[in-house]
């Protein structure tokens, strides 16, 4: 939080680039997810000592060395249960995850309700780009029916998983979708995102250009939600996910109830430092 | 007949009868009555039914296992009459009700009570029986009712009319022991001698108190069988003093938040047993390699597999000191005792604060749930260690270095919110700033780095774990490893009473093993002896990687804690052949 | 599949049992789901031989035990990916997976969507009792708001996981609900669920008379799908799912899509034995 | 100045530049031509960018390691010539691009090529340098383009445009180095003696053949550097044989549903690399429990946690020996280069079917992507062996003994769909029909059995798997595992040339270890080296557990193979000071 005029105006989105050079492929979809990333923690007045950047495995993944907060990079699929502890550690901080569709759909399927379902204040940044990016080219969770890969050399035949409509239905608080193509878009959902009070999930489109390339498909089927949806309606937000051509992007679900890391602060009263004898003195 | 006021006491029926209940009401009386205490309990893996035991060993010295052998057996049912009635001394005493149990005959004592009839058809209160059983052992093997009416009260004190119904069995059991019975046998408790303050108090128990003193501030487990009650304890104190427990979605992500919150500041913690141990193998490594500070409790229990669940064995040892792709630091804390639980707990986070790795600490089903009486523990002279921070002057440099080589291995770690303090960090090979674009150049520099960390913590542990307990000039040397320390102490002095000469080591910290204590200690003997709760001799294994031994193995593999007479025969065979 | 009327008839409900007494507690909720399934099986006439029950960890786990069928009891949470190596392997064999709240939404949380995703034709029995039975008595994923349990003191802060409207987000192709104290729907319910082509996903009320006794609770709130609900409208069942008072039982959803294990064995037109010298003639 | 027919080639760049595929083009050009090589190929973690290199050593005899040094380098850019120069042999030649590489001097031979220049200016197929390169070296050490135009024909064969290019740039490359350079070196491969049909694969290729020859018909995987072209050659190849290849969201899931489908009858596998293999742990118990034959490939990568992902590191022995609460029956078999790939991973399959539990084949990133020139297996040789299926009699019990007690611990395994084989596999403890209820009983019976299970597999693998190399009269013995096999060889060769008595042993069934073979070898030398690629010597320290020995440590960690020198230099230093 700002504390000073002179803090407000401190700190610019190349302020929140660190030294490392991103390894992505010229043109991957990550960098705009990046650059959304800098320009929401400048406008929002963050501090870089006061953010956190948590991350499973994957190229999306290599998100927080490129960033000049703490960081975290963990195993494949785990960015949550990880930033999960950090926030419940040290509430005051700003809390992300970024991960890709593998990361946050297939390996770490089983995290991201909990997180969702807790409303454990983070933001969760999904870089979907449809496959498995750092493997090189295998089908992913997302990937679509027939879709043609390494692992799949005759299609995939699973449904592919619609991450918007999982995360509503285990309870977020928070949906947004954007794409790494509109930047500007992007960046006011990761500020609402992190603004919002409690669990934030922003599922970006930010293609693969190497393996993947879906740029074209998106720009044609991209959306704004349209201005009439009320986007505390969890039927309306379900249906917008469920479109079967468009891929509408902006806030899809909004609705506050109490954060987790807050309500687990507040289960005593009054917290008192440990005595040590009192405490034992139960076994005497 | 002279008076024997250490009594040996299993009670056994079926799981939901109160069973285990009994025998912890008497063996909590009698430690408030100033005993010393050593129990031992087993329930069926399933919920209702089943097979169901206690064992409480009560006496004026200290007890430090579960004993030989049974000398007082309540059988609850025929079946619990014919599973044990084997283990009963010579000199036993057997407790049955006889419309239940008709026992073979052969047996030096028998009290028949009618439990059942008594607490049906003159209580009207079939539950109560265990009650019923809790007073008339009171009254037979002399514990003041007075004793029992205090933790009566403490555990129904919210549903008084229950509380009333239970005082009414407790007495109407202790009258019949005192008037319809003819006491035939030695064991009697009496007024003890001198009644000193102690604790009572369980290996969970004890592992969540040391943790409070410890400072853990962060809790996330997952519920399993023998680890629950740590989660539980931990979920009723952290909130109290500022800070979290987390009951998380699996093993995953307990060590998973356990190391987010380490890295945020907390000294943090979880506890599991061998199936949730081995989901968090691939989190050990990430925090070895990001050198982040944590403690993990495994409560043992038999396995392979989803195995035994209730039942004992120290077969994770393996797991615990290889489990991982690839090296990296940590260290095995493995406590010997109830008392030791408490004090060792302190040391894993001491030691992974301080050397900043993870830390196994391996508990077992026995000590989980047997309870002790442990004296109270000089609160003064509990030493807690914090993690190095970054100085000043390390947080003016461009870039923080967070993984800065140093002679001992140790660089200073940063908490979020410290500005200059910034850093990622990396599962990934990375050098002193925790950058990962040089990796065959880093590892060659931080492979070492992070293996000077184990020699210093090896260091440590030399100097702290590992105190030789028996003749100075022994010929025969036992090593043991965890929840055994008890009994293979009771076999060594029974050993130097009947003329051998004999000493054990025990190291708390298995790892980083203190090898030059052991080398030394093993050439000071003739034959070493290696006793284990496991199928394999993982310990004695294990030895043979640092230390040149041949152990002579006593491996136990029945689900059950040694008893010393089982360690102790080991020592006259191996004293006989020599 | 039955061949011969002789055998159309042998089958009783009480072949399928199996000389284990169950271990569970007098009146815990498992029994109903047990006698359903003895009876559901004997219903659809089908072998002892080709069935195979597939369970995870907990009280509802031990199930495999109780029938005389084929089975395995594997791990906490794994049900499954247990289940789908079976029924990709043997397409010809009834594949049943019995789980608790804890097994198929806590641990197993990452699998259960991607068996639906899949629409692998395994019939899934969830006997959700809202706690922890077998580790006596700790919150589960399905545990009310507020919920004091032994390792939640202070009362649950999580929302409760809906095990309805997670199976509908994965895309389950069948979907339905049942209630131990109702046999006889619940028997259909999962004749149904082993008759449909897919993935079938049965969520029952299973109440643990030790721990947490909801009988009344349930007794008070179930009711049967509306006659007029259309079982292939997802909208329509997921507002069954999400309504915040009743307890629907019936068929929520059922709509059929080529399943998993069909797919993967017809890639290939002809199935030919294995030419070693071919084969290893290509790095020739 | 003679003609030197063996060659060690290395090529360095950016990744992404073609580095790898111009090195893989020569050496399978070579291949084809009849010379035997061994390939070495390492690119960054990243997808672009970051530095590439590639190695090959090409010869008219057996190559079984990457050879000594450098004897050709290919320098695409600056930062591969400075990585690089200092492996180059005193003989060596250095061809690199003068726009872009300025070299330091001193350099027998150098041939400045501008490969950029030729590919943007002259054929203005900027992405075609990989494939001038190709054809100049092609030129300059005798290898006929005709050879290669196969290749890529094959490779660009649905994209005639790029195909057409492509040549155009070979021969462009191919005609500078005959027409504008002066030939200065000796290394020339020109015509071989013979032409032999040999096979030129992978380790991860020999893999997926060996497994489909083995009748693996199930296979389930997650993708992981070094292990995805398992799981990519799986999904290719077992559909046309009936078999299925899944895609499993994680590696729990991977080897859950292998255990479920092995269960049904099939032989089933799963390819992971350390990471997955972590995650594997707790199942790897169950499949040991319920005794379900598995096959669990793990293509050892250097870590620990993520680590170099694609570096080597023979790192994951520990885990794959002692990973898992309590003990179970399993086995550990390590090839030593990628022909024992196909051949041990058949035996890998057996073993798993005979003695009905999971298999661990350690292999790792330098045998998965490297290749070598095999000679054609005799097909007609391979055994292959099913699980033990219920006799009729078997089937006709009321309940049938799926875990019969037997002197060898194997019992029969029904498949579903069977009448009368009809069990539940347990990973709780179990009597002989499975059953659950007795389970203290049942341990001190089943433990002991599935124990003899791994006493058998020991003495089959003594048998078979433990052949001695060199001198019957050795007074210095190496004892190597897995992919160091052909470097320790040619160390041996070379010692033995020097006049120094020296063998190796190799054993391939690491675990259950033939450790009676092994005290054998041990007790026939003075002295005993152990080289391994990992930090802390693993095997070394794993051996010590069952013989008597005080292994000299060779220690690699550079994320990169052994150079057989590395090897013979500790040779010649320990006899030097014996
Ligand atoms: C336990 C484990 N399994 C597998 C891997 C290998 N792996 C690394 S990234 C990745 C998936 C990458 O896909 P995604 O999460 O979609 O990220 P992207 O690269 O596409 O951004 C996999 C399978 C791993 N590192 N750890
Ligand atoms: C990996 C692992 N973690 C924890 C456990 C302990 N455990 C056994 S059953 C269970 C949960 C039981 O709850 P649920 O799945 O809802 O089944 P129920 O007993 O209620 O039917 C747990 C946590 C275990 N067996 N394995
Ligand atoms: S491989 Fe794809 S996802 Fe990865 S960096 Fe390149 S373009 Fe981006
Ligand atoms: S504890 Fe609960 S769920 Fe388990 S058997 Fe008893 S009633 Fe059923
Ligand atoms: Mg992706
Ligand atoms: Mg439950």
């Amino acid at each position: 939080m700002p504390e000073t005029m002179a803090q407000l105006i401190t700190l610019a989105p190349k302020d929140f680039r660190s030294e490392v050079k991103p390894t992505w492929c010229p043109g991957c979809g990550d960098f705009g997810v990046l650059s959304a990333t800098y320009k929401a923690l400048a406008d929002l007045h963050l501090k870089r000592e006061e953010v956190v950047v948590v991350s499973g495995i994957g190229c999306s993944s290599r998100f927080p060395y490129f960033l000049s907060t703490y960081g975290m990079h963990t195993l494949h699929g785990r960015a949550l249960p990880v930033a999960t502890g950090i926030k419940l550690t040290r509430p005051d901080l700003t809390v992300l995850a970024a991960g890709g569709d593998g990361d946050l759909f297939s390996i770490g399927a089983g995290h991201t309700p909990h997180a969702a379902a807790r409303n454990i204040d983070i933001c969760v940044l999904n870089m979907d780009n449809q496959t498995y990016g750092l493997t090189k080219a295998q089908a992913s969770p997302t990937s679509l029916l027939g879709h043609k890969s390494k692992s799949t050399p005759y299609g995939v035949i699973a449904q592919p998983m619609n991450p918007v409509l999982l995360a509503l239905a285990a309870g977020a608080s928070f949906v947004a979708r954007g794409y790494s193509a509109r930047p500007k878009l992007l960046t006011d959902m990761i500020k609402a995102g992190i603004t919002h009070k409690g669990f934030a999930f922003i599922h970006t489109q930010s293609p693969c250009v190497e393996f993947h390339n879906t740029f074209e498909y998106y720009d044609q089927r991209v959306e704004e939600v349209p201005a009439d949806h009320n986007p505390r309606d969890l039927e309306a937000a379900m249906r917008l996910a469920l479109h079967p051509d468009k891929f509408y992007v902006g806030i899809i679900y909004q609705n506050e109830r109490p954060t987790f890391e807050i309500t687990a602060h507040e289960f005593e009263q009054e917290v008192r430092p440990f005595d040590g004898a009192a405490y034992l003195s139960q076994f005497a | 007949m002279t008076t024997r006021s250490e009594i040996i006491m299993r009670l056994g029926g079926e799981g939901g009868e109160g069973v285990i209940s009994a025998g912890d009401f008497f063996a909590q009386g009698s430690a408030r009555t100033g005993y010393h205490l050593f129990t031992f309990r087993t329930y069926p893996a399933e919920i209702k039914g089943g097979h169901a035991w206690y064992q409480v060993r009560v006496g004026p010295n200290p007890v430090r296992s579960m004993g030989d052998g049974v000398d007082v057996l309540v059988a609850f049912n025929a079946e619990a009459y014919f599973n044990h009635k084997d283990t009963l001394n010579p000199d036993g005493v057997l407790i049955y009700d006889p419309d239940t149990v008709t026992p073979a005959g052969g047996h030096k004592t028998v009290y028949p009570i009618p439990f059942n009839k008594i607490a049906k058809d003159e209580l009207n209160f079939f539950r109560g029986k265990n009650m019923v059983v809790t007073g008339a052992i009171a009254g037979l093997f002399g514990l003041e009712p007075s004793s029992l009416e205090g933790l009566i009260k403490q555990r129904f004190h919210r549903r008084p009319e229950l509380l009333e119904q239970n005082l009414r069995a407790l007495y109407n059991g202790y009258d019949f022991a005192r008037k319809k019975l003819e006491k035939q046998d030695p064991f009697y408790l009496g007024e003890p001698a001198t009644r000193v303050a102690r604790l009572v108090l369980s290996g969970n128990d004890a592992i969540v108190a040391g943790a409070l003193f410890a400072g853990c501030r962060y809790y996330a487990g997952y519920p399993i069988t023998p680890a629950s009650e740590i989660l539980e304890g931990m979920a009723k104190e952290l909130p109290k003093l500022g800070g979290v427990s987390l009951q998380a979605e699996d093993e995953i992500a307990s060590i998973g938040s356990v190391i987010g919150a380490s890295f945020a500041g907390a000294k943090a913690m979880t506890a599991t047993s061998g199936p949730g141990l081995a989901l968090m193998t691939e989190f050990l490594g990430y925090a070895g390699m990001s050198e982040t500070p944590c403690v993990i409790v495994d409560a043992q229990r038999s396995g392979p597999s989803t195995g035994m669940p209730t039942k004992l064995e120290q077969g994770d040892l393996n797991h615990s000191l290889y489990a991982g792709h690839g090296d990296f630091p940590r260290a095995v804390i493995a406590p010997g005792s109830v008392g030791d639980c408490f004090f060792q707990i302190i040391n894993a986070f001491n030691m992974a604060e301080r050397y900043q790795l993870p830390v196994i600490f391996l508990s077992d089903q026995s000590l989980s749930h047997r309870t002790e009486a442990v004296t109270m523990p000089d609160l003064g002279k509990i030493k807690v260690t914090d993690r190095l921070q970054p100085s000043a002057a390390d947080l003016k440099n461009s870039h923080f270095q967070r993984y800065r080589l140093t002679a001992s291995g140790i660089s200073p770690m940063s908490v979020p919110g410290t500005p200059g303090g910034m850093y990622v960090a990396p599962g990934l090979e990375h050098d002193e700033l925790g950058h990962v674009d040089n990796p065959l150049e880093s590892h060659l520099k931080m492979m070492p780095k992070r293996q000077a960390k184990v020699e210093a913590c090896r260091q440590e542990a030399s100097r702290d774990c590992c105190a030789r307990y028996g003749d100075p000039d022994a010929k025969i040397g036992l090593i043991g490893w965890g929840s055994t320390e008890g009994a293979i102490q009771e076999a060594v002095d029974r050993a130097r009473a009947a003329g051998h000469k004999v000493a054990a080591l025990h190291p708390k910290v298995v790892y980083p093993l203190p090898f030059e204590e052991i080398q030394r200690f093993v050439d000071s003997v003739s034959h070493v002896i290696v006793p284990e709760v496991n199928f394999s001799g993982q310990f004695a294994r294990y030895l043979r990687t640092e230390v040149d031994v041949h152990p002579i193995r006593v491996n136990k593999y029945a689900g059950l804690p040694f008893m010393p007479r089982e360690i102790y025969r080991k020592i006259e065979e191996v004293a006989n052949h020599a």
